[in-house]
C-alpha cells in the first residue's frame, strides 16, 4: 500500500503544487516542501521493506507493477532527500522569479518521475517513467530563456534518440520472452543466446550512456546544466544524469545478470572492459576540459561528467569492491555536486546572476556558509580524506589496482589530477583572491539556502567519516546482483589487501590539523591591507589589473585547447546541420507546380502497372 | 521532354487499361447483378423502367449520395463566391425583341417538359436528374435571353432544395420505421404497373430529386452568371 | 445505320481533336460541345434515351454555359 | 434484431444528411440555430456510434438498404473497423463543431456549416459502405466539401491551394472511377464482399490494374508519399477547423478506404513489402519537410503526412498487432492532430499571423491554449503518458515481432523520423513558452466554446494513453475483421 501512496504522493503534490500556486505563492512553497519531506518521511519509513505490487493491468493488459529492493530504496532515498534539500534552497533562489508556479511543478514531476523509475517493477513503467523525467527536463532546462533554448533542443533531442534504443530494446524484450516484469526477464534470460544479450546491452548502453553523459554521447550535458536554473543544476546533476547508472546497474546486473553481462566478449573487446574504458575516457577528458572553462557552473559540468566515469568505471569492473565504489560514488557525487551547484548558486543570486570565474572572487567573507559549502563540495569532488568521495575513490583505485588493470588505475588518477587543478582555480576564483569593489554590497544569503548547504556539507564529512551508513545498504544491493558480500564495519571496509578505516585516518588527520592550525596561530604575523592598497614599483596597479586571478591557466590554455576541443560535439553539430540541409532540400520536393504533382500521380500509377504487366512482381 | 514523359506514362496506362478490357467480352452479358435487375426488377419494384429501378431501388443509397453531391457543389460554390467580391458591372446589350419573347414563350412548355420527365420516371426513360437538367435549361435560356429580368427566387429555390433532399431522407426513414425496417425500403402499395400511380415510393423520390436537382442546377447558373 | 454511326463517330473525333488544338478558347468550348451532342445522338442510337437527355441538357447546354462563363470572367485566347 | 432496428448503423449517415438539407430551411428561419445544427448532428451521431459499437464487436452487422440482399441492393457492413472510425468522426465532429461555433464568423457561415456536416458524413459513409460504388459516392462528398471548405476564406492561397486540390483529387477520383469501372466490367458485381469472392479464384493479372486505379485514386486522398503534394497547401490555408478534420479524419477515412481495398477486396499479400517502404518513405519526407517549416499550419500539416506515412506502414505488417496499431495509431492522430490544429486556430487568430515566431510569448497570453497544444505535441511525437506512445508502442511491436531484417531495419528509419520529429515540435513548445521578452501581456484566452473542446480532446489523449485497454477491447476485433477476408464475405452474403 505505502508504495502506491509513495507514487500517488509524488505525482499528485507535483499537480497539487501547481494548483495550490495559482491561489498563493506561499501556500505553493509550503506545499511544495511538506511534499517533499513526506517523500523523504514515507521512503525512510521503507528501509529494508521488500515488495512488489501491481499497479494496474490497463496497458494493452501488461501488468505494471512497481517493487520495492535495496536497489530501487537506495536510489529512492537519495532522490527524495536532494529533493526535499532543493525545494527548500529554492524557495528563496526562485523567489523573484517569473513562472515559479511552473518551476515547482516541473521540480516535483521530475522528482516523482525518477521516484517511478527506481520502483518500476517492469520494463514498460520504467519507460514511461522514463520518457516523463525527459520531457519534463527539457521544459526546465529551457526555463531560462535565450542561451537555454539550444541546450535544451540538444538534450532533448539526444534524450530521444536514447529512449528510441530503449523502447526498441523493450519491445523486443517483450517479444523475446512475452514478459515486461522485470523479475520474470530475469528468469527467461537464461534461455537467450549470447548475441541477443550483447544488443540488449549495446542498446541500452546507448540510453544511459547519453543519460549519464559516457563520453562520445556527453555533448548535451555542459550546456544544460549550465544553463538551467541552478537548483535545477544540481538535481539535474545530482541524481537525475545518474539515473543512467541506475539503468546501467539494472541492465548489466539484475536484468542481464552478473555472470553474463561480465562475460560478454573475449579480453579485451568484451562489454564490460569496452565500458570501463569508455569510463576512463570519460574521466580524463571532460576533467581537464573542465579546467578550460571560465564559467563556474559550465566547470562543474564538466566535472559532472567526468565523475560520472570514475562510477562506469566501477561498475563495469565487475567486482563486489567496484560495484560498492560505484555506487557509492553515484552517491557522494550526488551530495557534493548538489552542494557546489547550491553554493555557486548562491553566488548567482547574490551577485544577480553572476557566475563568470573571471569576474568574480574574494566571497569568502560576504558568504561563509557559500564557501564552506564550496570548499566542502570540492574536498568531496578531489577526494581529500574525511570527505565522502575519499572513500569512493579508495574503492575504486583499490578495485583496479587489485585487479590488475594499471592502466585505468592511471587514468582514474589523472583525472583526479585534473580535477585538483580545475577544481583549485573554481574555489580560488570564486571565494579567495581579491573581491571586486562592485560586489562589496551582494545581497545576504537567506537562511533557506543556508541550511542545504549546512546540512549537505555535513553529509559530506558524515559520510567520509562513517561510510559504514550508506556502504550497509549498498552491500545488501550488491549481494542481490549475485556478488560476495562486503565486510564493511560503520567505520570502513575491509578487503583481502586492505582495510580503510577511516577513525584512523580520522584521528591521525585531526592531530596534524591541530598541530598545524597552532603552528599557524603562533607563527602569524601578516597584516591584512586592502585591495587597492598596494603598489607595484611605486605606482598604483591599474584597477581592471588588479584580479591576478584572471585567465588563471592562461599557458596551459594556450597549450592544451588546440588537443582539449569537443570533437564529438562538432561531429553532432555536423550531422545536425547537415540534417538540417538535408531537411530543407527535401522539402523542395513540393515544388508548388500542379504540374509537377500531377506527374507524380501518373508515374506512380505507370511505374506500378508496368512493374506487375511487364514483370509480374506482385 | 516533360510532354515526351507524360506521353509515354499515359501510354502505360492506356496499355494497362487495355489489357484489362480484353479480359471483358464485349456485349455478352456477363453480369449476374444486372440479369436479376432484368428478370426480377418488375416484381420487386413495380416500375416500368427498369433504371429508373435500379437508380430509386435497388441503389437508391447512391442516389441519396449523388443528390448530395449536387447540393454540395452548389453549396461549395455559393460558399466560395460569396468571399471573392469582385462584382464590376459590365455593359451588355439588351436581347432582341424576338429573341426574348421567344425564349419567354419557350420558357412554361420545357418547364413543363422537365415535369413530365420526373414525374414519368418510373414510366418512361428519364427522371428527377434528367428532369431537373431540362428545368434548370429553362432558367439557363431565360438568363441568356432576357438578360437580367426573369431571376430565380432564391427563396423559392432554397425551399425546393431543402424540401427536395428532406423528402428523400424522410421517406428513407419511414421506411425504416415501418413494414420491414430497412432505410429506403419501398414500403408503399405497388399499385398497378405501368400506370402513373404505381411502383410504390418511387414516382415521390424522383419528384423530390427533380425539384431537387433542378433548384440546384439553377443555382448554380444563376450565382455564376450573377457573378459575371 | 452503319453509316450514320460511322459519320457521327468520325465527326465526334474531328470535334474532340479540334477542340484540343483550336487557340480560341470560345471555340474550343463549341467543339466539346458538340462532342456531347454528338454522344447525346449516339446514346439514342444505343437505346438508351435516358443517358441521353442528360447528356443532351448537362453535357450539351449547362457544361458549355459553365465554360463560356468562365472565358468570359478570364480570357478568350489561350497563351 | 428487432430492438436494434432503432439503432440502425444507417442513422449515422441518414440524420446528418437529412440536418443538411434542413440546414438552409432553418436558415431563414434564424441564423443564430444554423450554427448548433452541427453539434447536434455529431452529438446524436456518437451516442449511435458509440451505442452499436459494443454489439458489432463479435458480430458485424449488415444494413441492407431497400431491403434487397447484397449483392443486388446496397449493404452498410457495420463492423468493428467501420463503428470505431464512425465513432471517431462522430466524436472529433462534435467536439470541432462545438469550437467551430464561435470561431467561423466570416463568410457564408451557412454554408460552411453545411459543408462541414456533408464533410464527416461522407466520411461516415466511406467506412460504413460494403459496396464499392457507394464508396465512390460517399468519397466524392468527402472531397468536393473538403474542396470547398479549402477555399471558404476566400484568400489567395486559399483558392490556390484549393485548385491545386481540385485538380488533384478529380484525378484521384476518375482514376478511382475507372478502377471501380474495370472491376464491375470483368467481375458484373459492386459488392465488396462478392468482388472479394470472385477475385480469390481469378488470376489474370489484369485485375491488378483495377486494383492500382483504386489504390492511385485513394490514396491521393491518403496522402501517401507521391500522391500527397496536394496536403500542405490545403490543409495550411483552409480554416482551422476544417484542417482539423482534414488532417484528423479525411486523410484517415482515405486510407481506410485504401486498406479496405487491399485486405478485403484483393488480399494482396506481396504487394505489402513495397507498401511498406512506401510508408517509410512517407515518414521520412513529411517530417523532414516539416522540419524546415516556418508556418506553422505547414508545419502540422507536413506532421500530418509524416504520421500517416507511420501509419501506411503500420498497416502493411499486416499482422493482427500491426493492423491493431495502426487503427490505433489512426485514433491517436486523428486527437492528437485535431488538438494542435484546434490550438493553432485560436493562436493564429490572435496574434494575426502564421509564423512560428510570432507565436513567442503565447505561452503566457494563452495559458490553457498553450498547454493544450504542448500535450498534443507530445502525444504526437509519441511520449508517455498520452496516447501516441500506446500506438507507437503497439506498432514497434508490431514491426519486431516477426524478427525480420527488413523490418527492423525500416523501423529503425521510421523511429528517426520520429525524432526529427520531436526536434521541431520540442522547437515550437520552446516558442511558445521561452522565447521573447519577459512582459506580461495581458491574457487572450480562446473563449469557452473553443476550450471545451480541447480540454475533452486533451482528457482523451492521456485517459487512452494511460489506459489503452479501453480501446484495444475494440482494436483486436477490428484488426481480425480487417485481415479475416472469408469472414467478411461469409457475414455479407452469408
Amino acid at each position: 500500500m505505502s508504495l502506491e501512496l509513495l507514487i500517488m504522493f509524488a505525482f499528485g503534490g507535483a499537480f497539487l503544487t501547481y494548483l495550490a500556486g495559482k491561489i498563493s505563492s506561499k501556500l505553493r512553497d509550503i506545499f511544495a516542501l511538506l511534499c517533499s519531506v513526506a517523500l523523504v518521511v514515507i521512503v525512510s519509513s521503507l528501509y529494508k521493506v521488500e515488495t512488489t505490487i501491481t499497479l494496474y493491468n490497463g496497458f494493452f493488459g501488461m501488468p505494471l507493477s512497481m517493487r520495492l529492493n535495496p536497489m530501487a530504496w537506495f536510489f529512492a532515498i537519495a532522490i527524495v532527500s536532494s529533493s526535499a534539500l532543493v525545494v527548500l534552497y529554492s524557495m528563496s533562489y526562485m523567489k523573484h522569479r517569473e513562472r515559479t508556479d511552473y518551476y515547482y511543478f516541473m521540480l516535483l514531476l521530475i522528482n516523482a518521475a525518477m521516484l517511478a523509475i527506481v520502483l518500476s517493477g517492469d520494463l514498460v513503467s520504467f519507460f514511461i517513467s522514463w520518457e516523463i523525467m525527459s520531457w519534463s527536463t527539457f521544459l526546465l532546462i529551457s526555463y531560462n530563456r535565450n542561451a537555454a533554448l539550444p541546450a535544451g533542443i540538444k538534450y532533448i533531442v539526444m534524450s530521444l534518440i536514447g529512449s528510441m534504443c530503449m523502447l526498441v530494446g523493450i519491445i523486443s524484450i517483450y517479444t523475446a520472452f512475452d514478459t515486461i516484469t522485470i523479475s520474470e526477464i530475469v528468469q527467461h534470460m537464461a534461455t537467450a543466446t549470447a548475441g541477443y544479450k550483447l544488443f540488449l546491452l549495446i542498446i541500452f548502453s546507448i540510453t544511459f550512456g547519453i543519460k549519464n553523459a559516457v563520453v562520445p554521447l556527453h555533448t548535451w550535458l555542459p550546456d544544460a546544466y549550465a544553463e538551467s536554473p541552478s537548483p535545477f543544476s544540481a538535481v539535474l546533476s545530482g541524481m537525475l544524469t545518474r539515473m543512467g547508472i541506475f539503468g546501467f546497474l539494472l541492465i548489466m546486473f539484475v536484468m542481464v545478470g552478473a555472470e553474463n553481462s561480465l562475460h560478454m566478449g573475449r579480453g579485451f573487446f568484451s562489454y564490460h572492459n569496452i565500458l570501463a574504458w569508455l569510463g576512463a575516457i570519460t574521466i580524463v577528458i571532460p576533467t581537464f576540459i573542465a579546467m578550460l572553462q571560465n564559467d563556474a557552473k559550465k566547470l562543474l559540468a564538466w566535472h559532472g561528467i567526468g565523475q560520472g566515469g570514475y562510477m562506469i568505471v566501477g561498475i563495469a569492473f565487475g567486482t563486489s569492491l567496484g560495484l560498492a565504489g560505484g555506487i557509492f560514488h553515484t552517491l557522494n557525487h550526488a551530495i557534493y555536486i548538489i552542494l557546489l551547484f547550491l553554493s555557486v548558486g548562491a553566488i548567482e543570486y547574490s551577485t544577480n546572476g553572476l557566475r563568470d570565474l573571471n569576474s568574480l572572487g574574494g566571497l569568502f567573507k560576504k558568504m561563509p556558509i557559500a564557501f564552506l559549502g564550496g570548499l566542502l563540495g570540492i574536498c568531496g569532488l578531489i577526494g581529500i580524506p574525511l570527505t565522502n568521495g575519499f572513500v569512493s575513490k579508495w574503492l575504486i583505485y583499490k578495485t583496479l589496482i587489485l585487479g590488475k588493470a594499471p592502466f585505468l588505475a592511471f587514468a582514474t588518477l589523472l583525472g583526479t589530477w585534473g580535477t585538483i587543478l580545475s577544481v583549485y582555480k573554481f574555489l580560488h576564483n570564486l571565494y579567495l583572491g581579491q573581491l571586486p569593489q562592485e560586489h562589496q554590497n551582494i545581497k545576504k544569503t537567506p537562511l533557506a539556502m543556508q541550511i542545504p548547504i549546512v546540512i549537505l556539507s555535513l553529509t559530506i564529512l558524515v559520510f567520509g567519516i562513517l561510510p559504514g551508513l550508506p556502504l550497509k545498504s549498498i552491500n545488501a544491493m550488491i549481494v542481490s546482483f549475485g556478488f560476495t558480500p562486503l565486510t564493511v564495519s560503520i567505520w570502513g571496509i575491509s578487503s583481502e589487501t586492505g582495510t580503510l578505516n577511516m577513525i584512523n585516518i580520522f584521528s591521525i588527520l585531526l592531530v596534524v590539523v591541530a598541530i598545524f592550525w597552532l603552528i599557524f596561530q603562533a607563527a602569524r604575523k601578516s597584516t591584512a591591507v586592502d585591495q587597492y592598497d598596494n603598489y607595484a614599483a611605486g605606482a598604483a596597479i591599474p584597477k581592471d589589473k588588479y584580479n591576478y586571478t584572471v585567465e588563471f591557466y592562461a599557458p596551459f590554455y594556450r597549450m592544451a585547447t588546440p588537443y582539449l576541443r569537443d570533437i564529438f560535439d562538432m561531429l553532432y553539430q555536423k550531422i545536425a546541420r547537415f540534417t538540417e540541409f538535408a531537411c530543407d532540400n527535401i522539402r523542395k520536393i513540393y515544388t508548388g507546380y500542379v504540374s509537377d504533382y500531377i506527374i507524380y500521380i501518373i508515374l506512380f500509377l505507370a511505374l506500378l502497372i508496368s512493374a506487375q504487366l511487364k514483370w509480374s512482381v506482385f | 521532354m516533360r510532354k515526351c514523359i507524360g506521353i509515354i506514362l499515359l501510354i502505360i496506362i492506356a496499355w494497362g487499361i487495355l489489357t484489362s478490357l480484353q479480359t471483358m467480352p464485349f456485349g455478352v452479358s456477363r453480369a449476374k447483378v444486372a440479369n436479376h435487375y432484368i428478370n426480377n426488377g418488375k416484381d420487386e419494384t413495380g416500375a416500368a423502367n427498369i433504371v429508373t429501378s435500379v437508380v430509386i431501388n435497388y441503389r437508391a443509397f447512391d442516389t441519396l449520395g449523388e443528390v448530395t453531391v449536387l447540393f454540395l457543389s452548389a453549396i461549395g460554390l455559393g460558399a466560395v463566391l460569396a468571399t471573392i467580391k469582385t462584382r464590376e458591372k459590365r455593359d451588355t446589350e439588351k436581347a432582341s425583341l424576338i429573341l426574348s419573347t421567344g425564349c419567354r414563350f419557350l420558357f412554361p412548355p420545357i418547364i413543363l417538359f422537365g415535369a413530365y420527365i420526373f414525374i414519368h420516371g418510373h414510366l418512361t426513360p428519364g427522371g428527377g436528374f434528367q428532369g431537373g437538367a431540362i428545368i434548370a435549361s429553362a432558367f439557363l435560356l431565360m438568363y441568356l435571353g432576357c438578360h437580367g429580368e426573369k431571376r430565380l427566387n432564391d427563396r423559392c429555390s432554397t425551399f425546393s432544395e431543402s424540401l427536395g433532399g428532406l423528402a428523400f431522407v424522410i421517406i428513407g426513414l419511414i421506411g425504416l420505421a415501418v413494414g420491414t425496417h430497412y432505410f429506403l425500403n419501398n414500403f408503399m402499395p405497388l399499385g398497378k404497373f405501368n400506370t402513373l400511380l404505381s411502383a410504390g415510393v418511387i414516382p415521390i423520390i424522383y419528384i423530390a430529386i427533380g425539384f431537387k436537382v433542378g433548384a440546384e442546377l439553377s443555382k448554380i447558373i444563376d450565382l455564376l452568371m450573377e457573378e459575371s | 445505320m452503319i453509316v450514320i454511326v460511322t459519320f457521327l463517330i468520325v465527326a465526334m473525333l474531328a470535334a474532340a481533336v479540334s477542340a484540343y488544338f483550336f487557340r480560341d478558347l470560345l471555340n474550343a468550348v463549341i467543339a466539346s460541345c458538340m462532342v456531347s451532342l454528338i454522344a447525346a445522338v449516339m446514346f439514342i442510337l444505343l437505346h438508351a434515351p435516358d443517358v441521353a437527355m442528360a447528356e443532351a441538357s448537362i453535357g450539351a447546354a449547362l457544361v458549355t454555359t459553365v465554360f463560356v462563363i468562365a472565358i468570359r470572367r478570364t480570357t478568350r485566347y489561350e497563351k | 434484431m428487432n430492438e436494434m432496428s432503432i439503432l440502425d448503423p444507417v442513422l449515422l449517415i441518414a440524420i446528418p444528411l437529412g440536418l443538411a438539407f434542413l440546414i438552409p430551411l432553418l436558415g431563414l428561419v434564424s441564423k443564430k440555430i444554423v450554427r448548433w445544427i452541427p453539434v447536434v448532428g455529431f452529438l446524436f451521431n456518437g451516442i449511435v456510434a458509440l451505442l452499436i459499437l459494443p454489439h458489432v464487436l463479435k458480430q458485424p452487422i449488415i444494413v441492407k438498404i431497400g431491403g434487397f440482399v447484397p449483392p443486388f441492393g446496397i449493404n452498410l457492413y457495420a463492423g468493428s473497423v467501420g463503428m470505431l472510425l464512425a465513432s471517431l468522426i462522430a466524436i472529433t465532429g462534435f467536439l470541432v463543431s462545438i469550437y467551430a461555433v464561435k470561431y467561423i464568423t466570416k463568410g457564408a457561415e451557412q454554408k460552411y456549416h453545411i459543408l462541414f456536416l456533408l464533410l464527416l458524413t461522407g466520411a461516415t459513409g466511406v467506412v460504413l459502405t460494403g459496396d464499392i460504388f457507394n464508396l465512390f459516392v460517399f468519397f466524392e462528398i468527402l472531397c468536393i466539401s473538403s474542396y470547398a471548405l479549402v477555399a471558404y476564406l476566400g484568400t489567395r492561397s486559399g483558392l490556390e491551394a484549393s485548385i491545386k486540390y481540385l485538380i488533384q483529387g478529380s484525378i484521384g477520383s476518375s482514376f478511382l472511377l475507372i478502377g471501380i469501372g474495370l472491376l464491375y466490367g470483368q467481375f458484373g458485381t459492386l459488392n465488396m464482399a462478392d468482388l472479394a469472392r470472385q477475385i480469390v479464384d481469378y488470376t489474370e493479372p489484369s485485375v491488378f490494374v483495377s486494383m492500382v486505379f483504386m489504390i492511385t485514386g485513394l490514396g491521393i486522398e491518403a496522402a501517401i508519399f507521391p500522391l500527397n503534394a496536394w496536403l500542405p497547401d490545403a490543409h495550411s490555408s483552409a480554416p482551422s477547423s476544417v484542417s482539423a478534420v482534414l488532417s484528423g479524419i479525411a486523410i484517415e477515412v482515405g486510407l481506410y478506404a485504401v486498406i479496405r481495398v487491399l485486405f478485403t477486396i484483393f488480399a494482396v499479400s506481396n504487394f505489402f513489402i513495397f507498401f511498406m517502404v512506401l510508408g517509410v518513405l512517407t515518414v521520412l519526407i513529411g517530417e523532414m519537410s516539416a522540419f524546415a517549416q516556418k508556418n506553422i499550419k505547414r508545419m502540422l500539416a507536413y506532421s500530418s503526412i509524416g504520421q500517416i506515412g507511420l501509419i501506411v506502414f503500420a498497416f502493411s505488417i499486416s499482422t493482427q498487432l500491426g493492423v491493431a496499431g495502426g487503427l490505433f495509431q489512426m485514433v491517436s492522430h486523428t486527437l492528437g492532430k485535431a488538438l494542435l490544429f484546434l490550438c493553432a486556430g485560436y493562436m493564429i487568430f490572435r496574434t494575426g499571423s502564421m509564423e512560428i515566431s510570432s507565436l513567442e510569448g503565447i505561452g503566457k497570453k494563452m495559458p490553457i491554449t498553450a498547454l493544450c497544444f504542448t500535450i498534443g505535441t507530445f502525444s504526437i511525437v509519441g511520449l508517455p503518458p498520452f496516447t501516441g506512445f500506446a500506438s507507437k508502442f503497439m506498432i514497434i511491436r508490431a514491426a519486431l515481432a516477426n524478427g525480420e531484417l527488413l523490418l527492423q531495419i525500416l523501423i529503425g528509419l521510421v523511429l528517426v523520423g520520429t525524432i526529427i520529429e520531436g526536434a521541431y515540435f520540442f522547437k515550437i513548445i520552446q516558442t511558445i513558452y521561452f522565447k521573447g521578452a519577459h512582459k506580461t501581456d495581458n491574457r487572450e484566452e480562446a473563449p469557452v466554446t473553443a476550450l471545451i473542446p480541447m480540454l475533452i480532446l486533451v482528457s482523451f489523449i492521456i485517459v487512452i494513453g494511460m489506459f489503452p485497454n479501453i480501446i484495444d477491447k475494440v482494436l483486436q476485433p477490428a484488426a481480425s475483421e480487417l485481415l479475416d477476408q472469408v469472414k467478411y464475405i461469409g457475414s455479407v452474403l452469408g
